[in-house]
């Protein structure tokens, strides 16, 4: 649901972008600033819990997230709640959604929450990831028009990864398959989009703690795929694609033998850029490896249109892919 | 209220009743105990069935007047009729007369005597107070027009069509495509014979186009169906050509000449081109083309005509004033072969159709292998110049499977089977199936089965997870990946090839609901049309009159199409030959006093029966579609649905009977207060 | 007819609101009519009469008494038996007396219970020992009696025999008026009156004839309480899921109610020919329930069936809140059982 | 059909009285109903799995095997552990078997039935205990904390690596902090907590 | 107040069964036809399908002195009207619900799908649903009269009096 104009989204940053993904945070809150876009941030919230907290304790667990969905709820006039990070954004709304579907889990969570002095009804605030915002809220129109450093001729991989879209516990907004919304808006910003096939896939996740040489080897089929169709930066939307790709990156080149120097961005900074603000407000300078080369690629003029390549007499024709209609 | 003359007839079925029931003490406790309910005589009899026993019922009701009839005896599943009859014979509607199953439901299941004889008393009583409210009523006889509507015609429906047409009745046969044929007209080899489809087909299209029986009208569609069995009126658009039947001789040049060219996305599955002027294959029946307004430029931007200037035709075959006919037809029964689509794999996008050239639908793949395809036959890439040498065959693709459809499609590993021979054999590329079980059923299909394995068609057991060019390791460059887990080995693998061919399943038609809705039949979930009984009626719908055929009433192969399409015949023969059918009688009726209007039984009538009076805001029931479930009935707020034979007031009055006697015993039978004194105070 | 002497009629209230008197008083200056035709014989909520009045007046001395309000106590019961005794004409006059409405609601559970909750387990009560009223009481005066409070609520009808009724909580001002007229006319001019036994003042078929919004196609996917939705102003409530009872109760009101938003609460009882309000609108609205099957969300029918009920608080309360009394069933079973609380 | 009622989530000893198959008790440990019993044993899950290739069972082998009651089998397998939430399983799945919740049932129960410990991937559960560890006393999690925590303990070297290349280059990119932060309510939280743990938690 | 009399120790319950023309009703048929064995306390009423199920059916037999209801039919997805008897499950649960806010216990009211073959089954289930009924006792007690009031039907009515 898109809040009002008046009302502001209620904003859970998540650990990471307290510190590892600071950047995401400046870079959010600069763009939303030029955008007028309100986020309000969730009081005294804590942490999700990650993929962990899961693994050992399921009641707890719920009620720890819970916790958020009800500080979130109690809070000022807000009924959605935004998470830029993939993992919070799915914890939450897996937490609303089977707390809906499962009237005594919710009845026990809220038991719980009850000892603190909460309680939270399932469904009362719709969680929503912010890309989700920029794509369906903002709009590709709106953000192209205001753009005044097109990213012109620089290459962007649009990475999803995989918890944004998939599973749909709230409600389908793109193909948890191969979703197109990033797509778009980095066209918006003039960047030309590599049509990346590993855009959904797993980043590693927590495997780089669990199993380096496993998490090695995902992270290294993300690079070496954007590597061959010649993107220039990986842009994603998850503080722990961001970490594990480019943090890693050095380990992946160590451990194949690869050179691979590819920036890993978040896309609220590729955005920034786009819409002038200066880099430092961006954070960018906290990536490993540093966008400074990528970024000294973009192009002032707007590059000629690539001609359509000709189909020859013989081919046969080929059905087009259908996509998610946007907002 | 004039007191009802009742007479009750206790039978002994030799001893089958007699041996566990109190048979005399019944009849005269019934004359005696019930007397000031009506009864005026009872009687038991050793086999009432019996011409005999039917004589002691008939002569009763004339010498004493009877006005009711109930038979205390064996389920009316076996003897309502008899009894009926004989009632009608001694000049008493048949539907005055009520049976007790005293054989089925007291004496076979009950061993105690006293307990079985107390519950007959309780059944006599409860049908004795029922049949006093019994109203008497006829069958409502309807005539059946002796022509059919059959509504598509692919294979099911041409069966369909050349079954009646053969026995002598007419039909009309609606297509809506340019040309009869349907998706069979598509294929080129049939399992399991792998007969060429063309040459088996055709001949049937060409007996349909010039059956004297038979009134074609392709490029046409049903827009409304009123009325019901026996004499529906059916409006039908039949789309204007622009092209005159008359004069065209089919020759070809106008689609020859035709500068707007286009996917052909029906016949030619999305693989081939058709001009705006068209007839979607060279044996097309009719044979005339359709001008496809849409993509024409002259009817788009005013100019062209070329098809006109180069029709060698006189008077011009090419009549761009031509208008839709609107026709109205009356027919006695109808029978739809609507078939099915193809499951649009794009909706899989980890299987990359619409991304990947390489990859094919099955459809697409039968065109590439027919000889009137876009590649005459040869199985190429999507370049149209390369021959695969490694074919990955992926079943299931859409099916069993509740994100897409849930139900097997039934073809698609007898097709992707005769695909795997195909591949083989024209090209000897290696060819990979990847299944999560082999579905082959049937006469030879097995067979056909093992012969595939015979031709080293290595076959992995697994759902695929996904296909990719996203190359991970050496000798995947360049390839489309399929990554399975190979759940023989429990391993995950990737097995590049050069072509995927998706095994996409058989989808309900776009459009099947709403014309089940036209139609009044019903769908199940997916959208397949229900038959009315899916083991022993299968080709019957609830709807009288109307019957389905072929794909459209669930998956299947052709054989089956056409089994269907001539049951259907049969099921149609059979009501015209009777010239009439009788209707049950047993109906819901609205009573207009009492309709409130409020619409609680608009949407309950599986048949369509129930519709609403805008003008005078009151629901309304058509006897000929009702089927006298009493659903409606029982739903209406107002009671202002009566239904006969059933109506409230009869099954209290049983209720009262059965529940009086049952406490006779307890001296429990007054006209108490609405409240016991205990429940009082 | 006496030419000197006005028609006598009297109103009395047993258990009631006094809405009904009210509604009476608001048919406006026809007051003065009334007072003009009839002398009032007793009613005790206009002047002051005595009980003793009555005992005193020979049988069938009232030509009509509107009798409103349900037999809650023996001080009802005796009171609907007097003025039987002493009317002409009895009147079931208002829901109560009709069908037990709201005090009847409290034969889903027990006296026992109801006193419990007056009296003993209340947060504003202060009670500590635990004092229930009893019937009799020891007074320096001499012996106090207090009425007999039953289990049971029942309808006027189920005690004693009545001649008409009038239904509604309360009956509208312009139907009593009406009603009162057509008597008036039946006494003083000899016209004729309905059969015995009728339902006067209102119509015959159910509320839904008089309503003006769409009726459409029922198919309820979930019931709102009122405070869950806003209804559309255009459209039928019941098809947007909101409990409307209009279809399962006597027109007659001009579907007030429903046309302002508000459910109809079925305050008519059921229209001609229907039993048992109750069962009529659970059959009604358990036939359009909305359950897509079947299902692949897995959830089974029944757990959707379920899940639909849940959406519906108190069905009994709901669909028997105005005829409980005159219901099939028409209490809970004894001993109650502790479902209410 | 087990009960998949969440408040049967097994809270003490099971019950001696009743012996429930494997198979129920992993369908309990799920919130709703996990659909473990309609997988058709298709792959779709094993063949999308990014660790699949690493995983000593597929997904679907180990449902099968819980399905023949391989209790301690399935609770050493290193799988649940390899298991990344990457929701492509459950997402591709044609009988919507909610796979990752299953996975995380098997961590619980195999941390529970002490099976972890003999798992190849038996330093796993301390990873998230540690990570836990911080959420519990701080309300919000601690990179740097969580790190040392699991790896000086678990594989001292491999913290020497990290403490190199990696935390000291986080620090200097202002990534990573030398002390968590607490939240306010962070007495708040733990009574919410205690008060879960007390109602059904496991650990 | 209450001691039970000799009557209620001998309790035999009468149950009132509902079935439909097509599955239910031929399934005792079938019944009868293997000689399958049940107890004699069930009273079968015929409708044409389960979907005829009325509510005040089911009051009118409780309150009349039956001290249970069966209500049987075609199996989902079987009903010969295609989907009523979906709607008779549907009345039957929320009829149930209100049931039990009138203090019935729910095992007084069942239902049971029985196909036309299924005799034998159905035997099974009327002799359970008699015994649970048994087993919950009376319904109505030595004090109470069963009322047999019906809807507006003079002669009746006149013939009880
Ligand atoms: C790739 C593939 C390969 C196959 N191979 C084989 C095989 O080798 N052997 C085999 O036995 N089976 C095969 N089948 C199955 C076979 O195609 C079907 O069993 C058969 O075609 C079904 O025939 P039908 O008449 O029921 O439907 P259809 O062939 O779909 O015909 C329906 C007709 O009705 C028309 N129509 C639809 N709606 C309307 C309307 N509203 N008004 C008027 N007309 C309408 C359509 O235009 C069409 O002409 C294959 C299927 C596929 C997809
Ligand atoms: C164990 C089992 C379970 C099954 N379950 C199902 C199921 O659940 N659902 C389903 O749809 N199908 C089921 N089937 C399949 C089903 O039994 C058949 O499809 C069906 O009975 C076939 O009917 P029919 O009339 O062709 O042949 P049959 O039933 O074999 O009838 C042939 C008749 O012809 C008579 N006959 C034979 N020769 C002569 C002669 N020379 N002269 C005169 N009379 C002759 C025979 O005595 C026999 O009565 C099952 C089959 C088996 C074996
Ligand atoms: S009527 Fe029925 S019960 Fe009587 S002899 Fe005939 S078959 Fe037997
Ligand atoms: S007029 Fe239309 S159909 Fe004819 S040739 Fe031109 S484009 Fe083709
Ligand atoms: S026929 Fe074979 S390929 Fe088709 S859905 Fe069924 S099992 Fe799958
Ligand atoms: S349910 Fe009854 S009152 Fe309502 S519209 Fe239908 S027939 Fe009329
Ligand atoms: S009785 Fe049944 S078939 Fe007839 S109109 Fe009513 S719902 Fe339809
Ligand atoms: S709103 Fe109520 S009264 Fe009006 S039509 Fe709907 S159900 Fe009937
Ligand atoms: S994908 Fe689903 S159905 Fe297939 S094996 Fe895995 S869990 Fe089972
Ligand atoms: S969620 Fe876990 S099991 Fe499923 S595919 Fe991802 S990593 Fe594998």
């Amino acid at each position: 649901m898109k809040p009002s104009n008046e009302e502001p989204y209620g904003y859970y940053p998540g650990c990471s972008l307290e510190k590892n993904a600071l950047a995401y945070n400046e870079s959010t809150s600069a763009v939303a600033n030029v955008l007028g876009l309100k986020f309000e941030e969730v009081a005294d919230w804590n942490c999700c819990g990650a993929s962990e907290y899961l693994a050992l304790d399921i009641l707890p667990a719920y009620a720890l997230i819970s916790r958020n969905l009800a500080l979130a709820a109690s809070s000022s006039g807000s009924h959605s709640l935004v998470a830029p990070c993939s993992a919070c954004f799915l914890n939450l709304s897996k937490v609303d959604h089977q707390m809906a579907e499962v009237p005594a889990l919710a009845s026990q969570v809220n038991e719980a929450l009850a000892a603190g002095g909460l309680s939270y009804q399932p469904g009362s605030i719709t969680i929503r990831h912010l890309l989700d915002v920029f794509v369906n809220d903002v709009g590709f129109d709106r953000i192209s028009s205001l753009v005044t450093h097109p990213l012109y001729e620089l290459r962007v991989a649009p990475y999803y990864g995989c918890l944004i879209s998939r599973p749909d516990y709230e409600g389908v907004y793109d193909s948890p398959e191969y979703p197109t919304g990033l797509d778009h808006l980095m066209t918006a910003l003039g960047a030309e989009v590599v049509d990346f096939p590993l855009k959904t896939h797993c980043c590693g996740g927590h495997m780089t703690q669990i199993s380096e040489p496993v998490a090695l080897e995902l992270i290294r089929r993300l690079l070496q795929n954007a590597h061959e169709y010649d993107a220039d930066v990986i842009a994603t939307l998850c503080p722990m694609c961001q970490l594990n790709l480019d943090v890693y990156q050095e380990h992946v080149n160590h451990a194949f033998g690869t050179n691979y120097h590819i920036p890993i961005l978040y896309f609220t900074q590729l955005i920034g850029l786009a819409l002038g603000i200066r880099a430092k407000e961006l954070g960018f300078g906290r990536e490993f490896v540093s966008a400074k080369r990528a970024l000294a690629k973009i192009g002032k003029a707007r590059p000629a249109p690539k001609k359509k390549r000709k189909p020859s007499k013989e081919a046969l024709p080929m059905p087009q892919a259908t996509e998610v209609e946007y907002r | 209220m004039k007191q009802e003359r009742i007479g009750v007839y206790v039978c002994h079925c030799g001893s089958n009743i007699a041996g566990t029931v109190d048979v005399g003490q019944l009849s005269s406790w019934a004359a005696d105990a019930l007397e000031k309910r009506g009864v005026v005589v009872a009687r038991d009899y050793k086999f009432m069935c019996s011409s005999l026993g039917q004589e002691l019922i008939k002569s009763d009701i004339v010498e004493l007047s009877l006005t009711r009839v109930v038979v205390a005896a064996c389920s009316p599943h076996l003897h309502e009729k008899t009894f009926r009859t004989a009632c009608q014979q001694a000049g008493l509607n048949p539907y005055l007369m009520e049976m007790v199953s005293l054989r089925e439901h007291v004496a076979w299941v009950h061993s105690d005597k006293a307990l079985a004889t107390q519950k007959a008393k309780a059944l006599i009583s409860g049908a004795v107070e029922r049949v006093a409210l019994h109203e008497p009523l006829d069958p409502i006889s309807v005539p059946i027009e002796a022509t059919t509507l059959v509504v598509g015609a692919g294979i099911s429906g041409i069966q369909a069509a050349l079954e009646i047409a053969d026995a002598g009745q007419k039909v009309v046969l609606v297509e809506r495509e340019p040309s009869i044929g349907g998706h069979m007209a598509q294929l080129d080899k049939t399992f399991p014979t792998l007969d060429c489809s063309a040459c088996i087909l055709t001949p049937k299209m060409v007996t349909v186009g010039s059956h004297p029986n038979i009134n074609l009208l392709t490029w046409s569609e049903v827009e409304a169906v009123d009325g019901f069995v026996g004499q529906f009126t059916v409006t039908i658009r039949k789309k204007a050509r622009y092209v005159r039947e008359d004069v065209c001789t089919g020759c070809g040049i106008c689609m020859e000449k035709c500068p707007s060219k286009l996917i052909d996305q029906v016949y030619e599955a999305g693989l081939g081109y058709r001009s705006a002027i068209y007839r979607p294959f060279p044996q097309a029946i009719p044979k005339y083309p359709v001008i496809d307004k849409a993509n024409c430029i002259y009817f788009q931007r005013g100019k062209c005509k070329a098809c006109q200037l180069f029709c060698p035709t006189t008077p011009n075959a090419i009549d761009f004033e031509q208008e839709d006919q609107i026709l109205q037809l009356t027919v006695g029964n109808i029978i739809l072969a609507t078939g099915y689509d193809l499951f649009d794999a794009r909706r899989i996008p980890q299987y990359g159709y619409g991304r990947l050239a390489n990859v094919f639908s099955s459809l697409e793949f039968e065109r590439l292998c027919n000889a009137a395809g876009p590649t005459e036959g040869k199985i190429l890439l999507r370049d149209g110049v390369s021959q695969p040498e490694s074919v990955g065959i992926i079943h299931c693709v859409g099916s069993r499977d509740r994100n897409y459809n849930n139900y097997c499609s039934a073809i698609c590993c007898m097709q992707s089977l005769k695909f795997a021979h195909l591949v083989k054999e024209r090209t000897g590329a290696k060819v990979t199936n990847f299944y999560i079980d082999i579905r082959t059923p049937y006469k030879d299909y097995d067979e056909f089965y093992q012969h595939v394995l015979q031709e080293k068609v290595e076959f992995v057991r697994g759902r695929v997870a996904e296909v990719t060019d996203a190359a991970r390791r050496p000798g995947e460059e360049g390839k489309l990946i399929i990554q399975v887990e190979d759940t023989f080995i429990g391993k995950q693998r990737r097995i590049p090839v050069d072509m995927v061919i998706l095994s996409a399943g058989i989808e309900p038609r776009h459009d099947s609901k709403e014309v089940s809705r036209k139609f009044g039949i019903s769908c199940n979930g997916s959208g397949f049309f229900t038959e009315l009984h899916p083991k022993l009626d299968p080709v019957a719908t609830m709807s009288k009159g109307i019957f389905i055929a072929g794909c459209a009433q669930g998956p299947k192969d052709i054989p089956a199409s056409v089994v269907q399409g001539a049951a259907a015949a049969a099921r149609v023969l059979g009501t015209i030959q009777q010239k009439s059918l009788d209707l049950e009688p047993v109906l819901a009726q609205v009573i207009d006093q009492k309709c409130s209007g409020c619409r609680i039984c608009s949407n309950l009538c599986p048949f369509n029966a129930i519709g609403f009076d805008l003008e005078r805001q009151i629901s309304t029931i058509n006897p000929a579609l009702c089927q006298g479930c009493g659903t409606c009935v029982s739903a209406c707020p107002s009671h202002a649905i009566s239904g006969t034979q059933f109506s409230t007031e009869q099954i209290l009055a049983q209720l009262h009977g059965l529940l009086a006697e049952s406490f006779n015993g307890n001296g429990a039978r007054t006209q108490s207060p609405a409240f016991s004194q205990a429940e009082l105070v | 007819m006496n030419q000197n002497s006005k028609p006598k009629l009297a109103m009395y209230w047993a258990s009631s609101c006094g809405g009904c008197e009210i509604s009476t008083l608001n048919i406006g200056e026809n007051i003065l009519a009334v007072d003009e035709l009839f002398e009032i014989a007793f009613f005790p909520c206009i002047a002051d009469f005595k009980v003793k009045d009555v005992e005193g007046y020979p049988d069938g001395y009232i030509d009509v008494c509107l009798f409103n309000g349900a037999i809650r106590n023996s001080d009802n019961q005796e009171m609907a038996e007097l003025l039987r005794r002493k009317s002409k004409v009895l009147v079931a006059f208002g829901a109560c007396a009709h069908q037990g409405s709201i005090p009847a609601l409290s034969n889903l559970t027990s006296r026992a219970a109801t006193l419990e909750t007056v009296y003993l387990d209340n947060p504003t009560l202060d009670n500590p020992q635990g004092i229930l009223p009893n019937t009799q009481y020891e007074a320096d005066e001499g012996l106090l009696e207090l009425p007999t409070f039953f289990n049971t609520v029942r309808s006027l009808g189920q005690v004693v025999p009545v001649d008409y009724t009038i239904p509604g909580c309360p009956p509208e001002p312009h139907q009593i008026w009406t009603v009162l007229q057509a008597v008036a006319a039946a006494l003083l001019q000899g016209a004729e009156l309905p059969p015995a036994g009728s339902i006067i003042g209102a119509g015959t078929v159910a509320v839904c004839k008089e309503c003006t919004r769409e009726k459409e196609e029922k198919q309820i996917g979930r019931y709102y309480r009122p405070f869950e939705i806003v209804p559309d102003p255009e459209r039928c409530l019941l098809s947007q899921g909101i409990i409307c009872m209009g279809a399962a109760t006597r027109s007659g009101c001009g579907a007030l109610c429903p046309q302002v938003g508000i459910g109809c609460r079925g305050c008519y009882g059921p229209p001609d020919g229907v039993d048992d309000q109750g069962a009529a609108m659970i059959s009604a609205l358990a036939s359009v329930m909305d359950t897509t099957y079947p299902t692949d969300n897995g959830n089974s029918l029944e757990q959707q069936i379920d899940t639909l009920i849940d959406t519906l608080a108190d069905p009994a309360g709901t669909f028997y809140r105005f005829s409980l009394a005159n219901a099939v069933l028409g209490r809970a079973r004894q001993p109650a059982s502790p479902v209410h609380k | 059909m087990p009960s998949t009622n969440v408040t049967t989530i097994p809270t003490d000893q099971p019950d001696p009285f009743v012996t429930r198959s494997f198979l129920e008790e992993v369908v309990d440990a799920v919130p709703g109903d996990p659909r473990l019993t309609a997988c058709l044993q298709c792959g779709t899950c094993g063949g999308s799995c990014p660790s699949g290739p690493d995983m000593e069972h597929t997904p679907r082998q180990l449902f099968a095997m819980i399905n023949a009651g391989m209790r301690a089998e399935v609770l050493r397998s290193n799988t649940p552990w390899y298991c990344v939430s990457c929701y492509f399983c459950m997402a591709r799945c044609p009988q919507k078997v909610q796979i990752t919740d299953i996975m995380y049932a098997l961590k619980r129960k195999a941390i529970e039935d002490g099976e972890s410990r003999s798992s190849s991937a038996a330093d796993a559960p301390k990873f998230s205990e540690a990570f836990v560890n911080f959420v519990e006393n701080y309300g919000r999690s601690f990179e740097l904390g969580v790190a040392a925590r699991f790896h000086f303990v678990q594989h001292p070297g491999e913290a020497l690596k990290m403490a190199t290349s990696i935390g000291i280059g986080m620090m200097r990119k202002g990534r990573m902090d030398l002390t968590p932060t607490r939240i306010k309510g962070v007495k708040q939280l733990q009574t919410i907590l205690d008060r879960a743990r007390e109602l059904g938690g496991t650990a | 107040m209450e001691t039970l009399n000799a009557e209620q120790l001998n309790f035999e319950p009468v149950v009132v069964g509902f079935t439909c023309n097509w599955c239910s009703y031929r399934a005792a048929d079938l019944a009868g036809m293997s000689r399958a064995k049940y107890p004699a306390n069930i009273r079968l009423v015929r409708f044409m399908c389960s979907g005829r199920l009325d509510p005040v059916f089911i009051m009118k037999a409780l309150k009349g002195g039956a001290d249970g209801v069966l209500i049987t039919g075609c199996h989902p997805g079987e009903c010969h009207y295609l989907e009523q008897n979906y709607k008779a499950l549907k009345r039957f649960k929320l009829l149930r619900r209100m049931l039990s806010q009138f203090g019935y216990e729910p095992e007084r009211v069942q239902l049971v799908w029985a196909s036309a073959a299924e005799g034998t089954y159905l035997a099974h289930q009327i002799s359970r649903v008699v015994e649970e009924i048994r087993a919950l006792g009376p319904l109505h007690r030595a004090s109470d009269t069963p009322s047999f009031e019906l809807i507006g039907d003079a002669q009746l009515q006149e013939a009880t009096v």
